[in-house]
């Protein structure tokens, strides 16, 4: 009974806490589509130059506003002083955490890789890459939220965290958007994706099976600095 | 009823090169309770995260029975953006799944709060938010044995802090023990001592 | 320069939301008639009377509702930087409130104004999006919205989040021009334009008439959405005083 | 008129999906804006028809 | 006595507090470097496909590390309360606001600056392009700052703006990343920039009268809220 | 010294569709000090952000002497990276450019921290870092003649407690006015009213 009660228990909460501010879950989305505006207008407009680049943009601002999004995973917790009664009570923190993520990823990995064959077609994507790229968002935007999250809870107790954590997460989204674009670049030799995207799915598993027990070893510790 | 809650032997604590304690040595036994007192920047607030295990910067040795521990600190520990229902019900599936709302209905009233389930925390006054935070206590009951309150009367008005009175009042007669810092003297009752932090004895 | 008399009156009424209220009213219907008849006989005519377009064909008969959507979009921005100015200025309440309220129909028209284009896009460009200055500038335009909606929504307290979106409209109503012109000198500057809006040819009046037809019934139904939309503001803003608290016994009663 | 039947008119020379899915749209986004007040408005007058009726109670009773 | 009191006090504070934690000043150049490593990565590495997005790619690096920064503008203060005493007594608030500004410039906009040269190196960045490049973005870091400093103001009290803090600034700052892009490429064109530089300068000093006001109205409506 | 520092009239405030108070009319003269009472929620907090301008959704007239103001709110607005001595020098850089640090030090050790001056607030606790907060009331002194402060006796020890007894008494001593909300009852002295909120009249 305790397990799935953890995990329910903080679903509901952090649920609840994301559909009182429609905003906030908008906003990473927002964040997406404004980085992939700003590349036609600070490079060329023109869909010849655009097309190669489409994308390693679309992962670029999928990388990045994942990023964003990261900051306030575990801020608030840490704030409110709510980290602490977490950390005191839910003893096998990676179900809460389990819990935490897939909410954070419902509402940016998710919306964000439902949203890319629109923004694709935007830069002039090539056709045959754009579900190849879905795909691969689909895939990659949950290890980007795992990795992130490791990342996020060694960053809460520090009070300016967010760049810190840019620093700390983005080498490690390197195999992820290298893996991701490639995909792409198969796609669009005509070649078969099914291999790489194939190692995305291994890296997302390998990813949800891990950073949780990373994360709350992380989350143990941010409490205690307080 | 024999073990104590709480054995502390031999504790010591150093922040910034300063000694906070040393040689500290006490036991809360079942039905027992604790008042830590002593001026600021004694060390309460440090002992209290040191006994529930956030701060582990310390020699000596911390035994304690098993089971849930209470800790409330300076914060109220509460989601600004949720009702207290909402924080109280994320509470219970942490500490206790399976607790029936209408325990947490009876909790707020019991802190003064009925009519207030739906308000966003942070719509709350400081002593409103406190008393959301308390009423964490009535729901665990004995459930955890030990309570740690750090300064449990901040913000209260004297319902409030005739109400945390009771609560401990109670909780010591189901057995538990509790252990809390506060600055206000207390009228002496059975079952409750008082520790002084950082004056060598007495006031 | 002297200001005349009915028009101070005038002025100093609309700072009283209960006279927007009551006065509104009684233009609603004549509003929404208006509309429907003006952008009725607009889209009639263009959808079946107009000839087709020599280039085009049937497909520049979306030209009926993407270009007034596409000057509402603009007008909708222009009155809320105007009524951002008005309330900081003179801290008109009510100006606030038609921020409120027009900010999402804003931005639903320039939205709309982006899909008919798309749309539109596809037979004539052959593809649905292409970095064109109008069609950056205007998508630029629906994050200004968006970003005071969301400003607004964030915001708890009604009387903050007014200031703090009039603000916002003030900068971006210095911006709009700035980021127009900006966007299309670049895109000029970079690309000879593959495709263009098409330049004005002549137009003759057999398409030109209900075009404006079809704008002047866009603006009517902008206006009768917004007044809608702000009465409800009003409500919901005034809802202490007993002026609304007697309305609202009114139609409790009613119902 | 423009065109030789009904049918002629609805495939609009080929680019019938363009042009009505177009104005289907524009009829949905006017549509909304207009009547979206009066949703809002119909739930202020329950909210606020409740909450002036839970403020008399008191009064009543005291 | 009051005026420069005002604006050396705040400067001397936020500099101490800017200095004590040097880690952040570091990181939104941490940020710039990881971006434009980025590019290469998920774009491609040669250097005739950088070379011509190679000043596009700076400046949107520019903006997006200037953005990350901005969010703990006025955070802090907000939250420990000192805002509420800064709007209670620094009566013309525009100077204390100016300092601010002044010293996360320094701390951002100039490193930033003062590294393109660098990183424009290595994105292939053509050698005529590189000092246009460093000129404009050291006219245009200030505006963007500036123009930041008002949407950092208008989402203080929010307790998630990182996000909607993007969607507000982001369109405000096309007009930057299109003059400073196009510095690029009229100086490989081997036309003259200065025109181009002079408007940035221009929206630099117009920045620099305006947007003060507008945060120091901006935070005081922040502190309201409490 | 005949026209009040702080008057109001007919003040009323509601939140949330309650009433907090209204018809709330009283002054505050040179030398006297006001304790707000009332129970938790009663709208203490909410009239002295009134007073200090945070909170403009209210009826009625607030008319006030001019010249600045002390506001302490729950918060102890204190940088916590920076130490105590460099967030009182911000502080004089507001309200009285010029001050000599040697007011500073002395400030400080009025208040209990001498040799505390060099710590980053975050690692005082929280009765000491609600004195740094605190020492702004003698380094203003009568430069600000109203002080409002919000439970300024919260975390703070005995001494602690008599020290703000005694920087009040002798700021109204000086013809100074101060607002004050506390629940702990307080000895009766002459100047010192108390005004209850949210119960009718009396306790
Ligand atoms: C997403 C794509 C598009 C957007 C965002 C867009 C936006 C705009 C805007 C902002 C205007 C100016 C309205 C005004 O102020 O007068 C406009 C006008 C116009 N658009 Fe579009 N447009 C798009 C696609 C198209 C397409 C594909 C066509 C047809 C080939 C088209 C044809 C026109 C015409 C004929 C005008 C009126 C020209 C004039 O009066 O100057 N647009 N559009
Ligand atoms: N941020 C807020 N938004 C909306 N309502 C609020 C907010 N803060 C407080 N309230 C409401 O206003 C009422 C008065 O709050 P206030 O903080 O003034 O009380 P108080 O007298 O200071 O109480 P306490 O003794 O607990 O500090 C409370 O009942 C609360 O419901
Ligand atoms: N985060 C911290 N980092 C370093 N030292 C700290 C930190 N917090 C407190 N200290 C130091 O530890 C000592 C004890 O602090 P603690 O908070 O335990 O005191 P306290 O007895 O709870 O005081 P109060 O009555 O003011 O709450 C203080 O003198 C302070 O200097
Ligand atoms: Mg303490
Ligand atoms: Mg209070």
């Amino acid at each position: 009974m305790k397990i799935p009660g953890l995990f329910w228990g903080q679903f509901r909460r952090d649920g609840a806490l994301a559909l009182r501010q429609p905003g906030e879950l908008a906003n990473p989305l927002a964040f997406f589509v404004l980085v992939i505006t700003l590349f036609p207008l600070g490079v060329s407009p023109e869909s010849a130059v655009l097309a190669p680049l489409a994308a390693g943009v679309l992962w670029i601002a999928a990388l990045l506003s994942t990023l964003l999004g990261l900051e306030g995973l575990f801020r608030r917790d840490r704030d409110e002083g709510t980290l602490e009664q977490l950390v005191l009570h839910g003893d096998p923190l990676v179900f809460a955490v389990l819990a935490r993520l897939l909410v954070h990823w419902l509402g940016t990995g998710l919306p964000l890789t439902l949203l890319a064959p629109v923004l694709g077609a935007m830069l002039a994507l090539p056709e045959a890459a754009r579900w190849p790229v879905t795909a691969g968002l689909a895939l990659g935007t949950p290890i980007l939220v795992l990795l992130g999250g490791v990342g996020a809870a060694l960053t809460v107790s520090l009070r300016s965290g967010g760049v810190l954590l840019a620093l700390l997460v983005l080498p490690l989204f390197i195999p992820v958007l290298i893996l991701g674009v490639s995909v792409a670049e198969l796609a669009v030799a005509g070649l078969p994706t099914a291999p790489v995207l194939a190692w995305l799915g291994a890296g997302a598993a390998l990813a949800l099976i891990t950073a949780p027990f990373a994360i709350a070893g992380a989350l143990s510790i941010a409490v205690e600095t307080g | 009823m024999d073990t104590p809650l709480l054995t502390v032997r031999q504790l010591r604590c150093e922040r910034d090169d300063r000694v906070l304690f040393a040689d500290l040595s006490f036991a809360v036994a079942r039905g027992a309770a604790l008042q830590l007192r002593g001026p600021n920047g004694a060390g309460k607030t440090t002992l209290l995260r040191i006994l529930a295990g956030f701060h582990p910067d310390y020699e000596g040795e911390v035994s304690r029975a098993p089971g849930p521990l209470a800790y409330l600190g300076h914060r109220p520990a509460l989601s600004g953006l949720l009702t207290a229902e909402e924080n109280l019900a994320h509470y219970l599936s942490l500490t206790a799944p399976g607790t029936a709302v209408s325990e947490i209905t009876d909790a707020l009233e019991r802190v003064g709060l009925a009519g207030y389930e739906d308000v966003p925390c942070q719509a709350l006054s400081a002593g409103q938010q406190r008393r959301v935070s308390l009423a964490r206590l009535p729901l665990l009951g004995i459930a955890a044995p030990l309570w740690l309150l750090d300064e449990p009367f901040t913000a209260l008005d004297d319902r409030g802090i005739a109400l945390v009175t009771t609560l401990l009042a109670e909780h010591q007669a189901a057995g538990g023990g509790a252990i809390f810092t506060t600055h206000q003297p207390l009228a002496p009752r059975p079952g409750l001592e008082t520790l002084w932090l950082g004056l060598e004895g007495a006031p | 320069m002297k200001v005349p008399a009915p028009l101070v009156r005038l002025w100093h009424r609309l700072g009283s939301p209960r006279w927007f209220f009551e006065t509104s009213a009684p233009w609603l219907p004549w509003l929404l008639g208006l509309g429907v008849v003006f952008l009725g006989a607009g889209a009639f005519w263009g959808l079946a009377l107009a000839p087709a377009d020599y280039l085009q064909g049937n497909s520049f008969r979306i030209i009926y509702v993407h270009v007034p959507a596409a000057i509402l979009a603009q007008s909708c921005y222009m009155l809320m930087g105007t009524c951002g100015v008005v309330l900081l200025v003179w801290r008109m309440k009510l100006a606030d409130m038609v921020l409120e309220a027009a900010a999402p129909i804003g931005a639903s028209f320039t939205a709309l104004a982006l899909v008919t284009g798309a749309v539109w896009g596809k037979p004539t460009w052959g593809t649905w999006w292409t970095w064109d200055a109008r069609v950056t500038s205007m998508l630029i335009l629906l994050f200004l919205y968006l970003g005071i909606i969301g400003l607004r929504q964030a915001l708890a307290r009604p009387e903050a989040a007014g200031r703090a979106c009039a603000i916002l409209a003030i900068v971006g109503l210095v911006n709009i021009p700035i980021i127009k012109y900006s966007v299309d000198w670049w895109l000029t500057l970079h690309q000879p334009s593959t495709f263009k809006l098409t330049e004005k040819p002549a137009m003759p009046p057999s398409m030109w008439i209900p075009l404006l037809l079809s704008v002047l019934g866009f603006y009517a139904l902008f206006v009768w959405s917004v007044l809608q939309s702000t009465r409800v503001v009003v409500l919901e803003r005034e809802r202490r005083t007993t002026w609304v608290q007697n309305f609202v016994a009114e139609q409790g009663s009613k119902a | 008129m423009n065109f030789e039947s009904f049918s002629a008119f609805l495939a609009m020379g080929g680019h019938g999906p363009y042009v009505w899915s177009c104005y289907g749209l524009t009829l949905a986004v006017l549509l909304f804006n207009g009547l979206a007040p009066g949703r809002r408005k119909r739930r202020f007058l329950r909210e606020q028809g409740a909450r002036q009726r839970r403020q008399e109670q008191p009064q009543e009773q005291a």
